[in-house]
Formats: C-alpha cells, structure tokens, sequence
C-alpha cells in the first residue's frame, strides 16, 4: 500500500463520524417532531382512543397482525380495516371468533365488552386517518 | 513529496484558486442572467467537472496519487455530472 | 483459559444453546401454524409462539453477548473480573426472569399477565419485540446495568484495548436504547417512531459494534495476525456501519406517518449499508489468509467466515432487496421482510455468538480445541443450519414476492387471506428447510458431547 | 511514510503516493457516495415535473450562493498553501495559512445561517415542497460538512501552532485538508446544481 493507514485516524473517524451523524439524525427527529402534528391525527386521540391502544397492546394483536405495515405476516393488515370492512363488521367478526373451521387460522376470543370493543374500533378508525404517505397501496393491505 | 519547488507550487496554486473564483463569477453571472436551457446546462455541467478536476488533481494532490485513486474520484464528479446531465434531458419538455 | 475468572462464561454459553434451541422448537410450530391454522390452537396461539420465539431469540444474543464479554474482557484486559461472584449471580438472575417471562407468556393470558405486572402503571407491554412485563424489562435494565458495572471496572483497572472500548461501547448503547422501550405515548405515530430507537438502533447500530469486537478478537485469536492490522479496520468498518446505519432509521419512517422526506434520506443512508456489511466479510477472509498460525480449531475459523458471508447476504443484500422507499411501498410488512429477518438474525448475530462460543468452549473445558471428530460434526451442524437458514429465506422471499403480486401490485386485488392459501406451498417448503436447520441444530448439540480417541492438547 | 525519500536528489521523479491516512479517504468516498446519491435523487426527481422545481429554484438567493462558493474555494486554497508551508518546514507559518482558512468557512457559516433564516421566515421546511425538502437537505447536510471541516481544522490549527507538522509529520494535515477539499467539491455540484441549472 502506498499510503499510510494509521489505527489513530481510524479511531477518530468513527467517533467523529458517529457524533456527526447521530447529530444528524437528532436534528432530523427534530425536524420530524415539529412536522408531525399534520400528519399523525393527534387532534383525534380521545380517550376511547387511548383506551383502545391499550386494548390493542394487551391482546397482543401485533403478534399476529401488521399495523401500517409493522408486526407479525400471520394475518391481515389492520391499519386500514376501518376503512375496509367497517366499524359493524369489524365487531361482529371478533365477536364470532374463533370461527373452529378446521385446518385455518383461528383467532381467539378475547371476550371484549361492548364498549371495549368500541374503544378498540375508535383506535383502529384513528389509525386508518393518519397521513402515511397513501400506504398500503390498495385496501387490500 | 511536491516534485516542483515550494515557490512554484505556491504560485500555480494561486493561479488556480484564481481560475477557480473566475469560473464561479461565471456559474453566477449564468444564473442571474437566466439563462437555462440544455446548452447552458452542459456548460455549468462542464464548468463544474473542471472546477471539480482542479480541486481534485492540485488541491487533493491526487494528481501524485496512485492511479487508481484519481480513476475513483475523477470517475464519482464525472459519473455524478453525467446523471444530472442525463436527468436534465429526461425532464425536457 | 488465561484467567480464572473467565470460567463465568460458561453458564452464559450453556443457557444461550438451551434458550437457542427454544426458540427453533417454536419457530417451527408457528412455521406449521402458517399452513395448518388450527395447530396446537387454542393451547398456543400464533401469537404466543411468536412472542415466545423472537423473545428467547433476544434473551439468548443478550446471554451469549453477555458471556463473550466475561470471557474476552479478562483476557483482552490482562486481568482477572471485577467480580466474578456478581457475575455468577446475574446469571441466575437473569435465567430466572427470563424463564419466569416465557412462562408467563405460555400459562398465563396476556392481558392478565399485564393487569399483575404492571402494565397499568406504565404501559409498555404489546409492542413487536417489545412484549415483556414491565418487571421483565426493569429486571433487564437492572441485570445489564449490574453486568455493564463489572465489565466496565475490569476494563478501567487493566489494559485497555479497542476490542474492549468498541466491545464496551456497544454494549453501554444496548442498555442506553433499551431505555425507549419505556416510552409508549398514545399517539400512534411517536411511539412507532422511537420503538425503532431500540430495534433499530440496536440491530443496524450498536449491537454492529458488538459483532465486530466478537469477531475481530477471534480473528486475532485464530489467525496470529498483527492486533494493529485487525484494529485499524476494525474501526473503519464499525465507523462505515454508523454513518449509514444511524440515518437509515429513516427506512422505517417511510410508511408509519413520519413526513415524506424519511423515504429520500431514509433510502440513500440504507442503500450504502451493505457497505460496512461487505467490508466486514472481505476483512474476515482477508484476515484468514494472511493468518500467520493454524489454529487447530477449524470449527471456529469456519463460524467465523461464515459469520461474514451470512451477516452480508442477510442484512447486506437481502436488506437492500426492498430497502429503497419505490420498492418498499409495495414490500413493506410482508413475507419479504420475514426473509430478511431471519436470514439478517441468522447471519449477524447468532452466527457471531456460535463464534465466540465455538471458539471459547474448548478452552473452557480445558482444552484448545475440541477432537477432530467432534469438530467435523460441528462443521456439518455449520452447513446444515446455514444452508436451511439459505431455503427457509429463499422460499419467504418466494413467498413474498407472490403475495405482492397477488395482493398489492395486480390489478384485481386478492385479500390477505385468499393469498395465504396461494403461497401455502411456500409455507411447506420453509418448514421442512426449518426441520432442517433442527437436524443442524441437534448435530451441533452432540458435538458437544463426541468423545474419541485422538487426544486433544490440554492448555 | 517516505523519510528517507527526502533525502533524494529532487530530480528524481517521486512515487506515486495518496496524501493522507486511507482511514480518511475511505471516509471521504463514503461521503462521497451518500452526497452522488443525494444529488442523483435531486437531478431526477426534479426531471420529473421541472416546471414544479422552477418557481423556487429562481427563487434561491444566488449571490449568497456564489459568495459561498467564493469563500469555499478560498478556505481550499488556504489550507494547500498550509500543507506547502508545512512541506517546507515552516509549519507554524501554516498555522496562520489555516487561521484565514477556517475565517473563510465562518463567513460560509454566517452566509448559510442567513440563508436560512430568511428561508423559515418564508415559510420554507422540508416538507414545504419537493425542492425545498432537497433544497434544504442537500444544503443542511452540506452545512453540517463544513462544521465538521471546521472542527478539523481547527484542530490542525490547534497541532500546527505547536509545530507539529512538518516533512517528517505531514499524516494528520494531509488528512484533514483532504477532507475539507472534499467538502468544497461537494459544493462545487451542489451550488450549480440546487441553485443554477434550471
């Protein structure tokens, strides 16, 4: 090799360039933090909405389902249901679950009161209105 | 090591910072005058290849530098100048 | 073994091959569960298997991070642990809440598993990777900040060298970022947003620097080339792995409500990391051949090529696959991403803990290698596990790239579920490559048992 | 390194040799990289609908534009005449060299947070509009290069006054000046780039 190649300037490039782009991407959070309130459909979240966040995480959905695209590739996409099958589908389908067809997926029966129900539909109608750049591609998910 | 004197080096990298002040002058006096279309744009292209080859070639003294090393860098202004000039066309009326 | 200390390691190891081999039995009940639905239902839902799966997956790098770091600190450092008998009790400790945690998630209902663990007071639980009790996750920051105290005093009272800095470094940004797991806001967005402060930044960031150490001190270890050599590149390769890695976070914000711009800097930043990932198997193999020693344990020398290989076709290649924002519009969140996570998983750290282990374990049973037959099976167990780790990967990206076709790109649209079924024979072929990769698995656990004639040198 | 090549007659022709660590020129073609792609992204999304580009493009403040571009250029020629200087065994006359050099990248500086200014009073963010979110990455990711380009330099500074550089020490100032004249190639693309081809 021609050049010189010294194990103290490898050393002060990684942590230079470390800093250096770990400051970037801080100021790009930055940047996203002040911009999100268009995009994240924050002025929606009421309490039957947080509620229902809680529902969702403590049934664990995501380790079957995807949520804008983020979880498990057992069963269909949720993020955009609401908009899919309908607040009255929606119901009635975790209400009849699980369907006992033999040989398919079966999803359990988390036994939901009515209202929890409803407060998981108002997350899932939450979900499907914010503004994430027109994805999935089609209603399908 | 500069093969040439340290005067010499000296002066010739003035004459080229020079040079390089003059070719910006120019990009600017384009831009305010503007001019567009895909002439003008091939010559700020070119304007820049050669501002770039001078930073590269004196100011990076790759000029002295194993050949290889000139190839990657010459190759990444002239590959990058050539996309734009290649986009540019694409996006012409 | 140079220092008696260093004997704590060998629990860490143990548990971290019993936990792997946990984690492979319920990948392939969830693999089955993917072609006969109703499998084991309703005794362990999809859900639970998959909680169980990825979650022993996590626990078992951590044991095996944390079980290199007590074998290698000492010997890098020149000095015995700080305190082996702190060391010893984590261990425990740790076994403990993490058995507890497993099977709390396997007798327990989820939701009551929450409601007595106190998922009211602060709601962390239900989140992808992120499942465990919040009592788990403090007893995870507690364990580590205990392990991160005696490996960090035993650096600071010896010899300091950049395997142990970078070493160190990855293993204080672990903890450091396990710390966004306690933050879950309602806004769905924001939490997604910095959930990937801990997946991401772990995967694609710190735990980077942990393989590379692993895999730079057993390079130096087999191959006798000068420390200097290995250092120098060690830090440009983990320097080349956080300047695209830190911004190509931004590959995740493209779809979840983040602003637009994430999908440019998001695309470009992840598009070089195969970068750091090529580099690295170049280094290896560069490394081997100007090896100045031949080091009797062929095993290790093999996990460790392999390592390289796998990490860049996994999270290199198989990563850069969909990671442009065109591609991953149509990509994201489907069979595709599965292919890429196992064969990322695989290749980068569960191939560099198998490193380490493969190269510590003969020596921490009193030996430099292990017999040559025993070396052979676990070079058989190398190509079994790597192979079917190549065609479970091959037949989800199959897999996945039909399911794009057929639900997201045609012009007619399938659903979900009418899609399952078309790529079902895609779902039989990666559970019989999984049947596979248990045969590699349970090849690898008799090697650790072959006893035969041909004596190995005693250290 | 090359000592004893000093030592030759200066007849003789020198061989071939890159100035400064393969650390930072491995770093450089990685920055490189992420900027050619940055600019490749910015040429053909803009090709897309031109016309959508061109309103803000003319709307960009060329002179501060070109005056940067001045500046640049002229913290370059600085740091050549340091690493002459320090080539020469006068290398605590490189420091001052450097000095006006990192004078240079401060006006870049102050010329760039005007900029800036002016634009969020505007109205202008990354996601305004497709130009200004590349407007605006291209140029603050840039911005950040010269920050760190003025860190380096500093340092050089900080080590030449202390007479650390000279022929036999050439490593460090080779290094860091290689990194601030690709900061200013950068910007070379970047100004006509963003600002001028229309």
């Amino acid at each position: 090799m021609s050049g010189t190649f010294t194990k103290a300037m490898a050393r002060n490039i990684f942590y230079g360039g470390t800093v250096f782009f770990f400051l970037l991407f801080l100021a790009l959070t930055f940047d996203t933090t002040n911009a999100l309130p268009k995009t994240d459909n924050r002025q929606n979240i009421t309490p039957a909405v947080a509620a229902g966040k809680h529902i969702w995480e403590t049934r664990n959905c995501i380790g079957c389902h995807t949520l804008l695209g983020e979880g498990a590739y057992y069963a269909p996409e949720l993020g955009n249901v609401y908009v899919r099958r309908g607040p009255e589908f929606i119901k009635a389908w975790i209400v009849s679950q699980p369907t006992g067809a033999p040989g398919r997926r079966q999803m359990p029966n988390f036994h939901l009161s009515d209202e929890e129900i409803d407060q998981l539909i108002a997350f899932l109608k939450y979900t499907s209105e914010i503004g994430n750049q027109n994805w999935p591609p089609n209603i399908e998910g | 090591m500069s093969p040439a004197s340290p005067a010499i080096a000296d002066r010739r990298s003035t004459l080229l910072w020079l040079a390089l002040l003059a070719a910006t002058a120019l990009t600017w006096a384009i831009g305010e005058g503007h001019a567009s279309g895909p002439a003008i744009a091939a010559l700020l292209l070119a304007v820049a290849m050669a501002k770039g080859t001078v930073v590269v070639l004196d100011f990076m003294a790759l000029a002295r530098a194993p050949l290889l090393w000139r190839i990657v860098l010459l190759g990444w202004l002239a590959l990058v100048c050539a996309l734009i000039g290649l986009a540019y066309w694409k996006g012409m009326p | 073994m140079k220092y008696q200390s260093q004997a704590v390691a060998l629990p860490y190891f143990v548990a971290a091959i019993g936990l792997f081999v946990g984690q492979i039995l319920f990948g392939l009940v969830m693999g089955l569960q993917y072609v006969v639905g109703d499998f084991l239902f309703p005794e362990i839902p999809f859900n639970v298997a998959r909680m169980v799966h990825t979650n022993l997956l996590i626990v078992w790098l951590l044991f095996g991070f944390m079980g290199a770091a007590y074998y290698l600190v000492p010997e890098e450092s020149e000095t015995e642990l700080y305190c082996p008998r702190l060391a010893l009790a984590l261990f425990w400790v740790f076994l403990a809440a993490g058995a507890l945690t497993i099977l709390g998630y396997l007798l327990v209902d989820y939701a009551t598993l929450a409601k007595y663990t106190g998922n009211d007071v602060l709601a962390t639980m239900g989140r992808e990777f992120l499942e465990q009790p919040l009592l788990t996750k403090i007893g995870i920051v507690v364990v580590a900040l205990a392990f991160l105290f005696n490996i960090t005093m035993t650096v600071l009272k010896g010899r300091k060298t950049s395997i142990t800095v970078v070493l160190l470094l990855g293993l204080w940004g672990l903890a450091i970022f396990f710390l966004f797991s306690f933050y879950n806001p309602t806004n769905l967005v924001l939490d997604k947003f910095y959930w990937w402060w801990v997946v991401h930044l772990w995967v694609e960031g710190v735990w980077e620097l942990i393989m590379a150490a692993l895999l730079a001190f057993v390079l130096i270890k087999v191959t006798g080339v000068d420390r200097e050599v290995i250092d120098k590149w060690l830090y440009v390769i983990i320097a080349l792995a956080l300047v695209t890695g830190i911004i190509g976070t931004g590959h995740h914000y493209y779809w979840i409500g983040a602003p637009g711009y994430w999908q440019w800097w998001g695309s470009i930043f992840s598009a070089l990391e195969p970068i750091p990932f090529f580099a690295m198997t170049v280094f290896a193999f560069n490394m081997v051949n100007r090896r100045r020693r031949e080091h009797p344990n062929k095993a290790a020398v093999l996990w460790a090529l392999g390592t390289g290989v796998m990490a860049f076709l996994g999270a290199g290649v198989w990563g850069f696959l969909h990671t442009l924002a065109p591609v991953n519009y149509y990509t994201h969140g489907s069979q595709i991403t599965a292919a890429h996570g196992h064969m990322a998983f695989y290749g980068a750290y569960v191939m560099v803990v198998i490193t380490i282990i493969s190269y510590a374990m003969p020596i921490l049973r009193g030996r430099a290698c292990n017999s040559r037959k025993a070396q052979v099976l676990e070079m058989w167990s190398f190509w079994l596990m790597t192979i079917a780790m190549v065609f479970i990967t091959l037949f989800l990206t199959a897999a996945g790239i039909l399911q794009v076709w057929l639900q997201r790109i045609s012009d007619s649209p399938m659903p979900f579920m009418a899609v399952q079924g078309q790529v079902s024979l895609f779902y039989w072929l990666r559970e019989i490559s999984g049947v596979i990769f248990l045969i590699g698995l349970i090849a690898y656990l008799v090697s650790f048992f072959v006893k035969d004639g041909d004596k190995p040198a005693t250290t | 390194m090359h000592a004893a090549k000093h030592t030759l007659s200066p007849s003789l022709p020198a061989e071939p040799r890159l100035a400064g660590d393969l650390a930072i020129w491995i770093f450089i073609l990685a920055e490189l990289l992420a900027f050619g792609l940055f600019f490749a992204a910015y040429a053909f999304a803009r090709a897309h609908d031109p016309a959508l580009f061109a309103p803000e493009q003319e709307a960009l403040n060329r002179n501060a534009g070109a005056i940067n571009t001045a500046l640049l250029l002229t913290a370059s020629y600085f740091v050549v005449r340091a690493v002459h200087a320090a080539e020469a065994g006068r290398g605590r006359q490189g420091a001052r060299w450097l000095l006006a050099a990192l004078g240079c990248a401060g006006g870049f500086v102050v010329i760039k947070l005007a900029e800036y200014v002016a634009a969020f009073n505007a109205g202008i963010s990354l996601s305004s509009s497709t130009f200004h979110m590349f407007y605006l990455s291209l140029t603050f990711f840039h911005f950040m290069h010269v920050l760190l380009g003025m860190v380096i330099l500093g340092a050089l500074w900080l080590n030449a006054r202390r007479g650390r550089y000279g022929p036999r020490d050439m490593n460090g100032i080779e290094s860091g000046a290689a990194y601030w004249h690709m900061v200013d190639l950068v910007w070379l693309v970047l100004f006509p780039l963003v600002y001028v081809i229309r």
